[in-house]
């Protein structure tokens, strides 16, 4: 190594695989993955995310899994903390998945038309 | 490097990895794979996470989950439920002693709480193969930063100004021990990392070369820069395979990124490092043995002065300092002296681990601030004893150790408190002792360690270890005279007085410890022929209480040496003492308790 | 250089000598049974321990370095009562026969146990017991009898470079050996004896033709006849007899010799050395007075010098024999019979 | 020795050439062997490896009657370094740019076809010893008994000189001498040439000095040498024969040629045993050990040390001293001392090199000459500050292959040693029970590839023949010496002195070329 930048580009890159384990702050993205999430789909989305995430090298998002929130009959769910704030996502594709990413995560934009309250509309 | 979802910990250390740890992570492996997690799931072997008691031990992020006494059976109930469904398995979460609650997240788990984690602090949080993760927990900043921003005086003057203080047992300044070797002259110079850890039952030097070895490889290239040596020797015990695989590893990762070799951030700084495999002899902690077998000659202690700052390795100025010690110096570089030096007492800065053992709830690895009382130690952060029993004293400074009583629990620990009392820190060892131990026991058994491991050059040692082990052997089998403990006494004194090195000034001190503040237990051995705790199985008698006994003979028909006599229904029965072997299996068949242990 | 007190006495002395030295350059005798000035302090034996005040503990006298100021007593009572403490320890195992042991009256344990009053141990445990080895032509290890000061093993690594004996196994199994305990007929050793002269007790003794006690011999300083390196030694003479050599510090050998002058004496006293001069008669070698051995050499020498001239004679000298007897034979040749034909196998 | 014993262990770099110091001369090479341990580089040069070689940092296993080449070449490289040092060639010695001329011809290349050793290594060599501080040169027989001894020893002498590695502690061109008292001899003038300390018998002066000590008029006619006699024995020229404590029938080349020669002179010899020689002799003298008489030996560092009389002799022996004293009284010159220091008294007078010198001074330890007065301490270093003889001069020498080797009959070399257990010729040695057990019999050490050759397997008897004889002995297969070479101990009797050359001698001090012998060598029948 000959350099500080050197190590300092490393360290930016490895940080992002390892962040799991010391994140407090940052998005969380927490997708349903019971048996009714499975079943309705819910695979396809969170690996929707995953590599969405991936490919835009994103900072301080972690995605997370949970159980049963309980309305399976909107599965499969998302939903998206940041700060105090929860957006719930439903009946979501991969495709909506990605679009979240580059709307939502990445441009502070709500995917209106994919929240619970679109739907429930 | 590519982004998971959750990362499952797995420990790998030595204490885990012989509890099949290996083959946890197998399973986890193939079943990632067979239920199609292995791309978003990743499993991560660290290193020691230090509660050896609930090994082995398995945490998920992104939730902290900790997973304790996890067998190869449970690991489909994991992935299938928490993995797959994001179902935490509470069943198989660790469960604190005291409260017996379920711990759902590693950060509430009450043997970490009072633990502040400096030389530990990578260990069971990154994968100790991987130098990318170790770069991201700010892994060779400090190294960097020493390279390209400071001069070795700076540095040494900030180990000097951080106050820290050899952790493998001196507790010589560490600073001071850097800037005698920089001033030494030489054409060549040397830094070694002593992990040699010859403690029974001390394993922390492991723990940081299994869990986070980059931190050593680093520390001793800025030790390097600061002495001005450009090699560097580990000398590790080869009973410790994966140690040195990991450290070898590391190594090779650093050689590989430029982290080790030549011009090293292009600062035109050189350093390179070897290990160098010992054979597990105690006395080549000692430095100068150490130095002797890094040689090639016989690991034995030579005199000092020349010390090793003067005279080393090849007769050349060489740095020693131990693993943990080791482990503290890229954190005091990045954080600061201050900021080391704002935790601990007065004269010991910092943290210091303990290997906790022996009746103990916890047992396992513990990294606590200097000044943490004993009792906190003990009970807060180990547990507290099982079973309800009483603590009697704790033995610190591993084999050549002293112990310490009840009534000095609440001593904060540090380097001048443990030897005050007759004990010392040592690389950390810390075994407590309850109700049910004989302090005359323990003391022998300690020197049937340093007997043992006396290198056997200077008198005093070898040959007064193994009379003091003798004279413990007398009092224990109930042989021994008041004239004994005397003689057990002035010897004591002597080899601590007049022995050669380290090994047998300090072989004594479970000896004189005991002496001082267990008198009473080599008197009652001496003069009442007893054994209070009943340990020595020589001074133990079983007798036939006549009020329980029912005369059912079956205490006779069970004794091995047909020495329980009496008349079945009519007579009581009576044990004859000379001729019982002390099994206890009278009193184990006894139906009505009738027999006791005196 | 540096002051300090001995004792009750200020002693100068040069910076880096150690409180052994400084004591023994005032004539204060410490007793010590590894300390040998050719080796690196090694304060394997501890015997030598003093009190100096203001220190931790009792230290090696032999290995520590006198400073300035210093105040050392080396016969306090705590001192007396480590020494003593420590030649208990030893006698505890090592075995009392005194009485049979060749050593005797050479022995430092012996001695020291003598000038601090241990008569016996008071520690009644096990004792070493090891097959003598006897491999070796010259000498024997008795390591039954070895003290384990070290001196053999450092006197063979770091005087005799040789390192044929170290020390194998630890603790109380410890003791001075070859590599794998093979012996020292299959060791490297070269049986210059220069560990058996270190050795303090009985553990190492030069295999003996003949019994005799130190008390009974003479001893004879003189230079080695052997090669040119002119090692000093000592004779050591019973009833008109060398019945051992030993070495002795001189210039040119360090207190070292070899396997011959050490050990190869016995032509000294072989049954097959001249004993009357000769004279061939008939052609046989007859035993003749040395009057008539004179005057055939003389009658020869005449007659050699009348009929074909003095250079006709020749004499080889010796490089064997003393400077006094080859000044003497070169005048014998030059003055009396009148050649220079007088030449020694300097060459050879 | 140029220097002191002592001095070993202040030189940073040593030269051991030619001397297999830890078997001939084993204290010296114990004190090499710690030298070297102790951090001083040690280059040796061997045609067998022999037990220094693996202490050694820089082994040259050199054909026998190399040197020269290799030393040459060591100059050359030096100088091509500049690692000469200028100031002591300005200022010390004469005829630097003939010798630096001479050794143009000495590449690397050259010298390792000549020496058999690689060029690199000699390349490392020369300038490991030409960039020590002080470095010394220790050389034994390896060196000087070759027909051009005497050459080898001046290129040694040249290769300190330009490196100013003389006349200081820790330095000098050091002979190791084989016998006890090989020094003493020469110094008393047991040589043809020289009266005490040197003094030529052709200088007036001195041997007018000697005719007033001794009141005889001395010859100024040179004598001859050992090697001269057996031929001058042969031509008639010499017809008696006084040997005093030597047996040429197993120390001189060519034992055969000996033994003739000392079956026909009329033949005296003085000893402790009935030798090989003295079974020749007409009359044998019984002779006292160095155990039972009183005087001194000078060492190899020029130390004159007491001998002290430890017991009486056996039957009749006397002194070697009383019993010349005796025959010169018998021979009409009357001569009358009571003891070997009253002999000591006189030499000093004649001899300005010992006339400081007293048995007084010498009783605790001994006194290296020069030492001139009675005030003077003796001298560590000679040539210190300038030559002995005002400036060294550097005679350039050239290699010459020995005339031994070349031809197809005997196409191997064989060179002759010592061993450790065994002494010269092992008249005292060999009587020691423990020695023989360890060293019972002749033996020739032949490399595996040889023997493979030869179709010899280790322990075999072979015969060895040469020129002059033949002589069967074991083998002992070895890597020790490379396959071009054998080694033959030289102790025993109808040994390898059998085989060695005689005729052939150095010019200058007519020493045999013993280290290089023209040999083959079978299985024997």
């Amino acid at each position: 190594m000959k350099s500080i930048a050197e190590l300092e580009a490393i360290r930016k890159r490895a940080q992002e695989g390892v962040k799991l384990r010391s994140e407090k702050g940052g998005v969380r993205v927490v997708v349903g993955m019971a048996t009714c999430g499975i079943a309705a789909g819910a695979r396809p989305v969170m690996m929707a995310f995953v590599e969405e995430i991936n490919k835009r090298e994103l900072k301080n998002v972690v995605i997370t899994q949970t159980g049963c929130i309980g309305a399976c009959r909107l599965e499969p769910m998302v939903e998206v903390y940041q700060g105090e704030e929860k957006i719930t996502y439903v009946k979501l594709t991969a495709e909506d998945a990605r679009k979240i990413v580059a709307e939502h995560l990445v441009n502070g934009r709500v995917v209106k038309e994919c929240t619970i309250g679109a739907y429930e509309k | 490097m590519d982004l998971y979802r959750s990362h499952v910990l797995v420990c790998g250390g030595t204490g885990c990895a012989s509890s099949e740890s290996g083959r946890i992570i197998d399973n986890f492996n193939e079943l990632l794979i067979e239920h199609g997690l292995d791309k978003e799931v990743k499993i991560v072997k660290t290193g020691c996470f230090g509660l050896c008691e609930a090994g082995p031990v398995v945490v998920v992020y992104p939730e902290g989950a900790f997973y304790s006494m996890i067998k190869v059976s449970d690991v489909p109930t994991i992935v299938e439920e928490h993995l797959l469904k994001g179902r935490i398995v509470t069943d198989l979460l660790y469960k604190d002693h005291t409260t017996s609650e379920t711990m759902n997240s590693i950060d509430e788990v009450g043997f970490y709480k009072k633990q502040r984690r400096v030389a530990l602090r990578n260990c069971g949080v990154i994968n100790p193969e991987s130098i990318e993760e170790y770069i991201a927990f700010d892994g060779y900043q400090a190294l960097g930063n020493v390279l390209t921003e400071m001069s070795p005086n700076q540095v040494i003057d900030i180990v000097k100004r951080s106050g820290l203080r050899g952790r493998g047992g001196g507790g010589f300044p560490t600073g001071t021990k850097w800037e005698f070797t920089q001033k030494a002259v030489g054409d060549l110079k040397y830094v070694a990392c002593n992990a040699d850890e010859g403690d029974p039952g001390a394993f922390m030097d492991r723990s940081v070369l299994e869990g986070d070895p980059h931190a050593i490889v680093e520390a001793m290239a800025i030790a390097g820069y600061a002495v001005g040596a450009s090699k560097g020797f580990v000398y590790v015990r080869a009973e410790y395979p994966i140690a040195v695989k990991r450290l070898q590893i590391a190594i090779d990762q650093a050689k590989e990124n430029g982290l080790l070799g030549e011009d090293i951030f292009g600062t035109g700084f050189n350093f390179d490092m070897e290990i160098r495999l010992g054979a597990g002899a105690f006395v080549c902690g000692e430095e100068t043995a150490l130095i002797a077998s890094i040689e090639g000659k016989r690991g034995m202690p030579r005199v000092r002065p020349p010390f090793p700052a003067v005279k080393g390795i090849f007769d050349k100025p060489t740095l020693l300092n131990n693993v943990e010690t080791f482990a503290n110096i890229p954190q005091i570089i990045l954080k600061g002296a201050e900021w080391f030096a704002s935790i601990g007492t007065e004269k010991s800065k910092g943290t210091k681990v303990f290997a906790l053992a022996g009746k103990i709830n916890n047992t396992g690895l513990l990294e606590i601030p200097m000044g943490t009382t004993l009792r906190e130690a003990i009970y807060d952060v180990g547990g507290g004893i099982p079973n309800g029993k009483a603590f009697k004293a704790v033995q610190t400074g591993g084999p050549s150790g002293g112990c310490i009583p009840a009534e000095y629990l609440d001593t904060p620990i540090d380097y001048d408190n443990l030897i005050a009392l007759g004990s010392m820190m040592g690389s950390g060892g810390m075994i407590v002792l309850d109700e049910d131990n004989c302090m005359v026991d323990v003391a022998r058994f300690f020197l049937d360690f340093t007997e043992e491991e006396s290198c056997g050059k200077c008198t005093p040692c070898r040959e007064g270890t193994k009379r003091m082990h003798e004279l413990l052997d007398k009092i224990v089998d109930g042989k021994g005279t008041m004239d004994d403990v005397a003689k057990l006494e002035t010897l004591a004194k002597t080899i601590k007085g007049a022995s050669l090195c380290g090994l047998g000034q300090t072989a004594p001190n479970p000896v004189l410890s005991t002496l001082k503040y267990f008198r009473h237990e080599y008197e009652a051995h001496v003069l009442d022929h007893k054994c209070p705790a009943g340990v020595c199985s020589a001074l133990l008698q079983y007798l036939v209480v006549p009020d329980l006994c029912k005369k059912c003979g079956i205490c006779a028909a069970k004794c091995p040496v047909n020495c329980i006599s009496g008349v079945k229904g009519k007579e009581v029965y009576l044990i004859d003492q000379d001729k019982c072997i002390k099994c206890g299996a009278c009193m184990d068949a006894c139906p009505f308790k009738a027999i006791k242990k005196g | 250089m540096i002051t300090l007190n001995i004792n009750g006495f200020e002693v100068e002395i040069k910076e880096g000598s150690t409180i052994y030295q400084a004591a023994s350059s005032i004539g204060v005798k410490i007793p010590t049974l590894c300390h040998d000035e050719r080796l690196k302090p090694h304060g394997s034996c501890r015997i030598c321990v003093v009190e100096v005040e203001g220190a931790r503990s009792l230290v090696a006298s032999c290995s520590t370095p006198a400073s300035n100021g210093m105040v050392v007593h080396t016969e306090s009572e705590s001192v007396i009562t480590a020494r003593r403490e420590i030649l208990d320890l030893m006698l505890a195992n090592h075995p009392l026969d005194c009485l049979t042991c060749e050593k005797a009256g050479r022995c430092t344990l012996q001695d020291l146990c003598y000038q601090y009053d241990i008569e016996e141990s008071s520690f009644d445990g096990k004792k070493k017991k090891y097959e003598k080895d006897t491999s070796n032509e010259f000498y024997y290890a008795d390591q039954t009898k070895c003290i384990l000061c070290g001196k053999c093993v450092y006197v063979c690594s770091q005087v005799q470079n040789t390192d044929a004996i170290c020390f194998v196994d630890r603790g109380f199994e410890t003791h001075v050996g070859t590599p794998f305990d093979l012996g020292l007929a299959k060791s490297t050793c070269v049986s210059c004896g220069n560990c058996v002269a270190a050795c303090p007790v009985g553990a190492l003794m030069p295999k003996r033709k003949e019994k005799f006690r130190y008390w009974e011999i003479d001893k004879v300083k003189t230079t080695c006849s052997y090669c040119g390196v002119g090692c000093q030694m000592e004779l050591l003479v019973k009833d008109n007899k060398v019945v051992e050599v030993e070495p002795v510090k001189g210039h040119s050998n360090d207190g070292m010799l070899c396997v011959k002058g050490r050990f190869s004496y016995d032509f000294i006293n072989h049954s097959s050395r001249l004993k009357k001069p000769m004279v061939r008669k008939n052609g046989v070698l007859e035993e003749v007075s040395w009057d008539e051995a004179y005057d055939v050499i003389a009658n020869k020498i005449t007659e050699v010098k009348e009929s074909d001239g003095a250079d006709a004679i020749t004499g080889f000298s010796s490089a064997r024999a003393l400077t006094e007897e080859n000044y003497l034979m070169t005048k014998l040749m030059r003055a009396v019979i009148g050649t220079n034909n007088i030449d020694h196998c300097a060459r050879l | 020795m140029t220097n002191g014993i002592a001095d070993i262990q202040k030189a940073d770099a040593l030269f051991v050439t030619g001397s297999n110091t830890t078997e001939s001369h084993p204290v010296i090479g114990a004190q090499i062997k710690r030298a070297a341990r102790n951090g001083a580089k040690l280059i040796v040069a061997d045609p067998r490896k022999i037990p220094l070689a693996e202490e050694a940092d820089i082994f040259l296993k050199i054909k026998p009657g190399t040197s020269i080449a290799l030393h040459n070449a060591m100059m050359n490289v030096i100088i091509n370094e500049g690692l000469q040092d200028d100031k002591y060639i300005r200022e010390n010695t004469e005829n630097y740019e003939e010798l630096v001329e001479s050794l143009k011809k000495y590449s690397l290349e050259y010298a390792a076809e000549i020496t058999g050793v690689e060029a690199y290594l000699i390349r490392e060599a020369a300038i490991m010893y030409a960039s020590a501080e002080a470095a010394s040169i220790l050389y034994c027989m390896g060196i000087t008994q070759h027909t051009n001894g005497t050459e080898t020893v001046m290129s040694l002498s040249n290769l300190a000189l330009i490196t100013g590695n003389i006349g200081k502690v820790g330095t000098g061109v050091n002979p190791l001498r084989g016998q006890n008292n090989v020094q003493g001899a020469c110094d008393m003038g047991a040589l043809p040439n020289v009266y005490t300390g040197y003094q030529p018998v052709t200088n007036t002066g001195a041997r007018e000095k000697f005719e007033q000590a001794w009141g005889v008029k001395l010859s100024d006619k040179i004598g001859l040498t050992v090697t001269e006699t057996f031929k001058a024995i042969d031509e008639d020229r010499v017809k008696m024969l006084y040997i005093c404590g030597e047996n040429p029938m197993i120390s001189d080349p060519d034992t055969h040629h000996a033994e003739r020669a000392l079956d026909k002179v009329f033949l005296v010899v003085q000893d402790l045993f009935l030798t090989e020689t003295a079974e020749l002799a007409d009359v044998v003298l019984p002779a006292a050990s160095f155990a039972e008489k009183d005087g001194t030996f000078v060492n190899t560092e020029r130390r004159i040390q007491r001998v002290r009389k430890a017991v009486e002799a056996p039957g009749e022996a006397k002194p070697d001293w009383i019993i010349f004293m005796e025959l010169m009284n018998r021979l009409g010159y009357e001569e009358h001392f009571n003891s070997a220091e009253e002999i000591f008294e006189e030499i000093r007078q004649l001899t300005p090199q010992y006339a400081g010198v007293t048995y007084e001074r010498i009783k605790n330890k001994g006194i290296q000459w020069p030492c001139p007065t009675l005030d003077h301490p003796g001298t560590n270093v000679l040539h210190a500050g300038k030559p002995a003889r005002g400036a060294g001069f550097l005679k350039p020498v050239e290699h010459l292959e020995s005339l031994e080797i070349g031809e197809d009959k005997y196409p191997l070399v064989m060179t002759t040693g010592r061993m450790l257990y065994q002494y010269h010729t092992r008249t005292m040695t060999g009587k020691t029970e423990g020695i023989n057990l360890i060293a019972p019999e002749l033996y020739a050490e032949i490399n595996p590839s040889l023997a493979q050759e030869k179709g010899i397997t280790d322990g075999e008897v072979v015969k060895v023949t040469s020129r002059r004889g033949s002589v069967t002995m074991k083998a002992k297969v070895t890597d020790r010496v490379n396959k071009e070479v054998v080694f033959v101990p030289f102790h025993w009797d109808s040994g390898a002195n059998v085989l060695t050359n005689g005729d052939e001698l150095d010019k200058y001090c007519k020493i045999p070329g013993l280290k290089v012998t023209g040999v083959n060598i079978e299985k024997a029948d």
